[in-house]
């Protein structure tokens, strides 16, 4: 009955749009959920950095290339603020780290898919970036205060990664025919797994009422990758792009684009593991981080002298 | 293509363009092999920092080979430099083309780079040319930075495990031929020398000796033989083959494609 | 530039073009992934070996290009195909595109790939087109060789020493998901298959699984889950991140001077 | 008395001519000297190797890249093909393989130095095998049997290689304006140290009478690079080159070309170990050998256990 009561309190903190804080009381479920979403999140920074670290050294200006480096740098960056987010519930960046390399934990599908051109750089920064924002202006409302705020920093940021995507997308579209056909082509390989990033419909997605109720999310899925698909179909027909979907209409009244099915089965392959690049991401990962180990070890290892020789000298 | 033209055919400005060319291929040659480590760190912390340094020298290079073109006076534009010129016109150091090997040896060269750079672009910032000297200054803090970031991490290996100490120490042993040319100086060198453009690596290489045998004592590491044979030639375009694969992953889109403009 | 355009559109001349560059493709890769052994095999024998290999396929390769091209009839060259597709543009399977690996992972992915030629050329030795034919089966007792020599060390490694085994093992298994796109066909394959221009890999499956189960048996290896995951999309251009890598380092210096002739 | 008379016989037989074969009497300062060069140049071979291989991947052409192919194939058997020759004397492929390994042993210096464009390929082709034939030739008039017959053999094979980078130069002197640059760039670089090739001058060459008197050379080293110096001055002319020899001139009254100061510090420092790449040649040799410890260790086992296995079945 406690329990219940405590859970009552929660609900009208939540529904008064009260921010909940690390140390305020919380279901259990709502810190699990939490930490789940939070460690996948941070997960996705850190696989992310592989398909556009792919292209680092094949950038074809410098200025791209800085750019490009910086905007990798930035996703290590949100990685380590959002495992120390996590970290204020309870779960050790070391813990879910762990998870993440034996395939327990997720992470974004939409970096099981390759970069094969150098237009899937700024294809990733215009739709994958943009994808990211939709979903990440919404949860910089979420009920969890160091998510909420770890939200509004890194969506700052993940705003200029998308502007500047969107720049080289327009460049490209606006460049010669090989370039034209570049960027046509990378558009036509992103554009579904994009869509795919929103999760399942509605109806399919087990946890989305539970996370809307907690005050975690407040759109479905549905809802966030209808807005994706309003602002993007728009930019794309803007530079003279077209979007890979037969289906696709303008609908008067509603005012928004109707557009084709996604293909699901594409989409539960991946999550299962099925993806083009899933075993490479995992692997890569696995391999820094037993590389790692020696030099983990010896920073250990060295703090730990340096901790006694202080107490000695003291 | 390669062979170094001798100074008296050179005017100041292309000796001092032959300068600030050899300064930026260092730095880009070098902030290329840092950001291969993107995504691959041994922690989180390390893929930051190591992206950062990169993103550091790829950005003094730019600014480096921006002053270049600028003094030519051809038109040209930087990338033009970093896209069109094969190995035996690239005159980095070959200490900055070696492949990024473990993190062992990443950080021997690091800490190695990072103290001559540091005497470098100390004594550079008092050059007599303002744009060169503005650009010089404004780095000068990132050096530091380098510097104190690579030498903690000699510290943190050399004294660390017996593991790490040995892969720091076959490190060290194994790029030691290679510092000797970070002092190489030639008729370029003395020409800015003598109008104040450029540094006398002499006057720094005793101060900077002392750093490095000083850490390397602290960090319980054998100091290898300064006197042993030391490999020379990056600044004439003689290069290891290393440069060549490495140019051709960083060139090979932008030279598939002349005149298509990415910005 | 990638997306395979459907059969309707194609004519029995496209189609074979097509046909011709998926196989080219596959040996042009493969052929280079072995040549990167040269200098660097375990023993001076297989050094020839890996060398001798890398140049049968390389050269298949020419001969399929050179025939494509000439279907074709536009005059393009065969080193067009070569030196001016990018990645999304090549349709070689994923198997082909691995890194070397080890040697273990080089003989796994050899004998998988050779045990798949073998029936392949066998059974296009009998296709219905005079030049076509002429090719495959000039080539036919290479491929022939290229099983025999693979077989022949997945036994030594498999039942030598327990470390051969156990590095064949992980070979095996890792790269087991991509053999499954050895026998994936489309649209194109049946059309010809209706002209009696391609063969239908399905005809020769069972016996490729067979000839694999019976080696990895001898050579006591556990044989992995054919009904695992397989990874497709090399013939739609849908590569991993590895091919665009080789193709930077192969076409590098073609592409930087395309105007000029190496004959 | 005895050793004396055997090494008079010995010494007869070579004066008239005859060939030495393996089971022959012959001084053990004989074999050993010839134990030596073969193995040196058995491992010229195999060193040789690696800056060449070092193009396959990006040369720029299929044909081009199928000759350089095979051209490396062959020089590995060669290789293969020396170390036999050198068993004849008693000396195992093993031994003196790890004395290439370990550091005793030397090979040409020449490999020393790196490739650096394609054009150095064509150089190669041109100017070491060019060289490498004029000792040859010579060598396969050697007093020693299995030598001089694997040097008519290597030879033939050498001269083909050598028409086709001398053809390779020549396409490229007659090509861009950057073909042209790169050409005479790569002979500039390579032509002093194809000259250090044939080794010391006569006076500072301990081996040289003793080896002319035994047979095995019948020319001084600064013979040949003078046969060198006169076909291949002639050679680069034909085909618009610039020897990079400020002194070069042709003398009239002999008919040959006469030539600058060969650098004798550079050379010496190369013999010592101190060359542009040999270190890295050693330590890719030496990787080679150690990533291939594993595979030899299971063809040795398994062929004991197949000798095993037909021992108990017969």
């Amino acid at each position: 009955m406690e329990k219940e009561n405590n859970n009552t309190t929660f609900q009208e903190r939540i529904d008064k749009g009260e921010t909940i804080e690390p140390k305020d009381q919380m279901p259990e479920r709502y810190r699990q959920q939490l930490i789940r979403m939070m460690s996948q999140h941070a997960h996705s920074e850190i696989v992310g950095m592989l398909p556009e670290g792919n292209w680092i050294t094949r950038a074809p200006s410098l200025r791209r290339k800085m750019i490009l480096l910086s905007k990798v740098q930035d996703e290590a960056g949100h990685g380590l603020y959002l495992y120390s987010a996590t970290e204020t519930l309870g779960a050790s960046r070391q813990e879910v780290i762990d998870d993440l390399l034996n395939g327990h934990a997720k992470y974004s599908s939409i970096f099981n898919y390759p970069t094969l051109s150098w237009a899937d750089i700024a294809v990733i920064g215009w739709l994958v970036d943009g994808a990211a924002i939709i979903n990440q202006t919404m949860l910089a409302r979420s009920s969890y205060g160091p998510y909420a705020r770890a939200m509004v920093r890194i969506c700052k940021e993940e705003s200029f990664h998308k502007k500047q995507g969107y720049e080289m997308v327009a460049t490209m579209a606006d460049g010669t025919p090989e370039q034209q056909e570049m960027i046509q082509d990378a558009v036509n390989r992103w554009w579904w797994p994009t869509l795919m990033m929103f999760g399942p419909h509605d109806e399919d997605s087990p946890n989305s009422a539970e996370l809307i109720k907690w005050g975690v999310k407040s759109k479905t899925n549905d809802e966030l990758r209808q807005s994706f698909v309003d602002r993007h179909v728009q930019e794309a027909h803007t530079v003279g792009l077209e979007i890979p979907d037969p289906d696709l209409k303008f609908n008067e009244e509603t005012g928004h684009w109707v557009f084709g099915e996604i293909d699901w089965d594409e989409f539960w392959n991946v999550v299962k593991g099925n993806g083009p690049m899933n075993r490479q991401r995992i692997n890569t990962r696995r391999e820094a981080h037993e590389n790692g180990k020696w030099v983990r070890e010896a920073a250990e290892e060295y703090a730990r002298k340096q901790k006694l020789s202080e107490e000695k000298a003291s | 293509m390669s062979t170094a033209t001798t100074s008296k055919e050179l005017t100041e400005e292309e000796a001092l363009f032959e300068y600030l060319i050899r300064l930026a291929d260092d730095r880009l040659i070098l902030g290329h092999r840092l950001s291969e480590w993107c995504g691959h760190g041994p922690i989180l912390e390390e893929d930051i920092a190591l992206a950062n340094i990169a993103l550091d020298y790829i950005g003094h290079a730019a600014n480096l080979y921006e002053y270049a073109v600028e003094i030519e006076g051809e038109g040209r534009h930087r990338d033009d430099l970093v896209y069109f010129r094969n190995d035996v016109e690239y005159k980095n150091l070959k200490i900055t083309e070696l492949p990024k090997g473990d993190f062992g040896f990443t950080i021997a060269r690091q800490f190695l780079f990072s103290s001559y750079s540091y005497y470098l672009y100390q004594l550079l910032s008092d050059v007599e040319d303002e744009q060169f000297c503005g650009i010089v200054k404004k780095h000068f803090k990132e050096v530091q930075y380098h510097l104190r970031h690579s030498r903690e991490w000699v510290l943190r290996l050399g004294d660390g495990t017996e593991e790490s100490h040995e892969r720091l120490q076959n490190a060290f042993d194994e790029i030691w031929m290679y510092i000797g040319e970070l002092f190489y100086q030639d008729e370029i060198d003395e020409r800015l020398q003598d109008e104040g453009l450029a540094v006398d690596t002499e006057s720094f290489k005793a101060d900077c000796k002392e750093i490095i045998i000083q850490t390397l004592e602290e960090a319980t590491l054998k100091v290898p033989d300064f006197d042993q044979y030391m490999a020379e030639g990056g600044r004439q375009g003689l290069h290891t083959e290393h440069l060549g694969h490495l140019l051709a992953e960083m060139q090979h889109l932008r030279r598939s494609y002349p005149d298509a403009d990415w910005e």
